[in-house]
């Protein structure tokens, strides 16, 4: 299979959806001239101007409204929020008008909106420029949230996203763009979901999703010369989340390990912890372990920011923790 | 604007029905039979009906927390409005909305709102929509000189203007946004200026004179149908009761309300009619009446309607 | 001891405080002539006038952001965000710029900023003023969150709140304004990170917090009259969180459940759940069962919104399981 | 305005340790020895370095996620700001801020921001705070063209305005907003007019043109002092470089970019001093020597500081 960037596959999948379904729009702020902060809406303002493809000013809090306004009369918008830690200017509208307002009309509305964003740690840009909140988004019953790690999901699950008639939000990861990996060309999709095991084990689980899974893989290999065998459970989509996958891989190796960046108290790995313990609490052979980011805000110092999220060595350690009590 | 008496009687209707829809909410809350808030838009009822019959039955519009009114005049199911004030299955939004989210989306409302400036996004979007879709629909924005203050509604009214959308914004400037006057909570006390930090085209009107109201919106609906983008009318007008009901209305005078009572929308408008022998005495008593029996009918039908199902808990979430 | 309400409880604190420390100052929508949507700032403004209890536009982002900037620049204030369901507004202040700032700037500055907000279903309100978004709260480090349900812990606290050089999101609920109960006079503070054992009981642990607090008495009280003695932990404050008196609970009774109002996915209750799970593991005879809100938008029909909170049943229901398995 | 040696002198010197600050952090860049983000100030010197030099020491500003200029013209100390860059433990921010959340408050800097808009909340804020302890400071809050477009900057002017706050707004008007030109992006070209929407007094000045912006910054921040209350000053002016690194500059002509360079504020304020016999040529090249050698200083510490002790992660989060 052809190789391409996790940034071409997500461009790839906005140019189909957008030669498929002339309702579909993009807006937000600098994606067009520009391509996107992080480039992934490059040369789509070229090919289909400024009708399709629309920069907005900095407002936030307008721009996921006005895409729900959009949403609920015709179009089908995907709108871009460049920083998902800019979310708390605009989770307002989410939270109250995009999340609930088919449920408070009675059923009487769909809101097909899709909001990218893009978030995690790794390039130095401290407090503002670093987070992953992923857990709010989890806490709003009436969106989806989806948070693809290879190029291929990436593509197969935002062509989904922009088909579904519920509104999503779509968090991508700063450090992927330029990650490689097979991608078909042309059309497929991936169910919103399903999570998919990456790699089988028998030991230890580690349940995973967007950039912490290639560290799980590295942690993978580097205990499997240890003779621990890890199952990977790559969630990618955190609401509505696929637990049976979870149990089904808990089933058989008694043992978890969650591994997210996101910082740890009220992150997604507690409410993974939560599901476990009521849906599977009889396999269990030991606590369930987060690995998770630090409870501090993201310290602009490289040495500091590492410390700040998991690594391949904590999740050895959690692995063999888990293995030996 | 020379009237016909189908007009009149009309307008007369729709004025006499929100008054009548909430003298009912008043009373039934009274007897605990409604229960939750309910902000009253009496006092108002000349902004509503004036600004949205001047709309098609496919324009859109969006409402705010005190939005009986705007329910009411675009083309509201009486019977489906109560029995949804009430929670019932019935309800127009299936008992889940209640008065803050009133929504009727086939009869072009896009809903009341429980956050201030909530819709002002969702009227703009629609907006887009209409100029990307090419519709020639429009699209009215209602919200308070209260919501004027807020983040959201400055980001809107800059996108609409540089986009050039259909949408014609009216700010119900009621001299209050729940306890604050507007003195005491807007840099400009005319409201109008603030259009202009978005080269939008403003206006100010009566909002208690029915007639006032339809000839600014008319021209202002024209404006955004025909492409040249949107527009700001500020109606100046008051809310006959509290905030809501636990209100004691500690922050303005008897005598102020007493002066807005005397400028009675459906008085004056009725008044005017009569006079200028558009309609008759008999013909005023005779929508009321019409207006009164309705109303009946609307309560008992939402009195009667059972609540939803505890299955409804869980439907209408997701697709 | 004299009986106040929750509302005068709180009024007092306000009172005691602003008496005793001339830069603290409240400001928020409505709280000076009106007194508050709910009335707990009633009468405050004939006393202190406009310099002290400010009447603010609607504007929320800004109410936390002066709150802030006035904070950073000697005064102490109390801002209140009418509901909790607005929070939204300004969460992108509240986290990257009054949760942060001390840490980004390298400690080099304080932030005794109180926000006081409201919460909770039970007046058929319907979905924009009807939620509990606590755990929106606990993933922001840097803030305290403080949630409490008596009137002699919400003088306490709000006392102990204002004092605090660490923001504070001071959490009340709306159905607790007229619930009465024994206050002393005058000065005393709760400290800010301890919970509280509310009953004493051994056969299972209730954990919960505000409103709850009661549904959780009535049910323990019913659950005796069955011979299942109920323990009941009162967090109080959720953010540090005092799990230390948690376990202690746990290691009598082995078994907990968790009763919050706010809905599930993504909870307060995954995070309790989480920490019982690497903390006190052992000490389980069961998997802890979390008793929350649906996960779906307040609806405002009165028969809908009561079954989409816990009530006594509900609680009673998880206990009898817990104990019967 | 006439001008004394030393205070020439001294605009000199801030704007060139500026410009030169910038200069080391792009080599550094180019070296891998800074990493992450550096959105850099070059040719909006004037602006910085004008205003800041009207106030006074405990004075406060805001600053934004174009900070080096701010930072350093606010007393910023040379070594400290060039160690936060690097991430390291003498970093004014300890190393955990960097180049986005510059801050000193000691010296009045209450700090840049990674969020667009995102201080306008503090300075108005501080702006209460000066009020209501009626110190006579006043704060100056920077932000750009393309925030002013964001909800809370304008819910800040409102409230700055009703309440008459000692706070100088100064939009530093580059022309854009990371690639959407000020046309794309605000329904008003002519920024100053969002002022009209909160009676706020508003100048636009050169911003290229040290002297005219201290002339305007003057007037308000007198204004601010004695009571009456905000104002707006437009700035126009220009960024040399990209938005940050990696920007490409598509959105903007090379012809325009040559404009603004031939409009350099260091060499128009330093002509026009040679010009005026307020400096000879020999003065000019001293200044630019001497703040060579605070930038070697500054970097040579900066690079020789360590990085914090990992104990640093957990420290300075609560008090
Ligand atoms: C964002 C938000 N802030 C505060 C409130 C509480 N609230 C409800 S109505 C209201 C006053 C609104 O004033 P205005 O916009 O003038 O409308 P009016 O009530 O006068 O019709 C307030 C403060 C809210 N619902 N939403
Ligand atoms: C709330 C928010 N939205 C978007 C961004 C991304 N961003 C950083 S700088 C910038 C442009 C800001 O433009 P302007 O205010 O004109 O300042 P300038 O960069 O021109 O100095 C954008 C969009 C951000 N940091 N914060
Ligand atoms: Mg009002
Ligand atoms: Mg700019």
């Amino acid at each position: 299979m052809r190789e391409i960037t996790y940034r071409q596959a997500l461009n790839e999948a906005l140019i189909e959806e957008m030669e498929r379904d002339p309702d579909v729009f993009l807006l937000g702020e600098d994606i067009a001239v520009y391509g996107g902060a992080y480039g992934v809406t490059a040369d789509l303002w070229k090919k289909y101007g400024d009708e399709r493809v629309l920069d907005t000013p900095i407002s936030e809090n307008a721009i996921v409204g006005v895409g729900l306004g959009a949403a609920l009369t015709g179009m089908r918008p995907v709108a871009e929020i460049m920083y998902i830690d800019f979310i708390g200017l605009c989770l307002e509208q989410l939270n109250n008008q995009v999340a609930k307002i088919r449920y408070m009309f009675g059923g009487k509305c769909t809101v097909p909106l899709t909001i990218r964003t893009e978030g995690g740690a790794g390039r130095t840009l401290g407090a503002h420029h670093s987070q992953s909140l992923e857990s709010w988004l989890i806490h709003i019953p009436g969106i989806k949230v989806v948070m693809p790690a290879t190029p291929y999901d990436a593509k197969g699950l935002l062509k989904s996203s922009i088909r579904e008639n519920n509104p999503v939000v779509f968090i991508e990861h700063k450090m992927l763009y330029n990650a490689k990996g097979g991608v078909p060309e042309g059309e497929y999709t991936i169910p919103i979901g399903a999570a998919e095991i990456k790699r089988e084990g028998s030991d230890v689980t580690l349940i995973t999703y967007s950039k912490m899974l290639f560290a799980c893989m590295e942690a993978a290999n580097i205990l499997e010369k240890e003779g621990i065998s890890a199952e990977i459970v790559d969630l990618r989509t955190l609401l509505p989340m696929d637990m049976d996958t979870v149990i089904k891989s808990l089933e058989k190796t008694g043992r978890a390990a969650i591994v997210e960046e996101d910082c740890k108290t009220g992150g997604t790995g507690a409410e993974i912890t939560a599901q476990i313990m009521e849906k599977a609490f009889d396999w269990l052979d030991g606590p369930v372990i987060r690995v998770a980011g630090e409870d501090v805000p993201m310290p602009k110092s490289p040495v500091l920011e590492k410390m700040a999220v998991p690594d391949v060595n904590k999740i050895c350690a959690a692995a063999r923790k888990l293995i030996k009590g | 604007m020379i009237m016909d008496k189908e007009l009149a009687k009309k307008l007369l209707r729709q004025m006499m029905e929100i008054r009548q829809f909430e003298d009912m909410i008043m009373e039934l809350l009274a007897k605990n039979i409604a229960e939750g808030g309910s902000h009253l838009y009496a006092g108002m009822e000349a902004v509503a009906a004036g600004v949205i019959s001047m709309l098609k039955h496919d324009d859109y519009i969006t409402s705010t927390h005190r939005g009986h009114g705007h329910a009411v005049a675009k083309d509201g199911d009486l019977k489906a409005l109560m029995a949804e004030i009430l929670g019932k299955k019935t309800g127009v939004c299936k008992g889940k909305g209640g008065s803050l989210h009133l929504a009727d989306v086939s009869k072009g409302n896009l809903g009341a709102n429980g956050i201030v400036a909530g819709s002002l996004g969702i009227a703009t979007g629609a907006g887009l929509s209409m100029k990307l879709k090419k519709t020639g629909q429009i699209v009215v924005c209602f919200f308070g000189d209260g919501a004027s203050n807020n983040g959201i509604f400055f980001e809107c009214l800059n996108m609409a203007s540089l986009w050039k959308l259909p949408v014609v914004y009216v700010c119900e400037n009621n001299l209050y946004g729940m306890s604050v006057s507007v003195k005491r909570a807007s840099a400009v006390e005319d409201l109008s200026k603030k259009a202009l930090a978005f080269d939008i085209p403003s206006e100010t009107v009566d909002g208690q004179d029915v007639l006032a109201v339809r000839e600014a919106a008319g021209k202002w609906i024209e404006q955004a149908r025909s492409g040249k983008g949107p527009s700001f009318i500020v109606a100046n007008t008051y809310r006959y009761y509290g905030h809501s009901r636990s209100d004691t209305r500690a922050y303005r005078t008897r005598e102020e309300e007493k002066f807005w009572r005397e400028r009675d929308p459906i008085k004056i408008f009725s008044g005017r009619m009569e006079e200028q022998g558009v309609l008759t005495a008999e013909e005023i008593k005779e929508v009321e009446e019409f207006v009164a029996k309705e109303m009946e009918e609307a309560v008992d039908y939402a009195m009667k309607s059972p609540y939803p199902e505890p299955e409804e808990l869980y439907t209408d979430l997701y697709v």
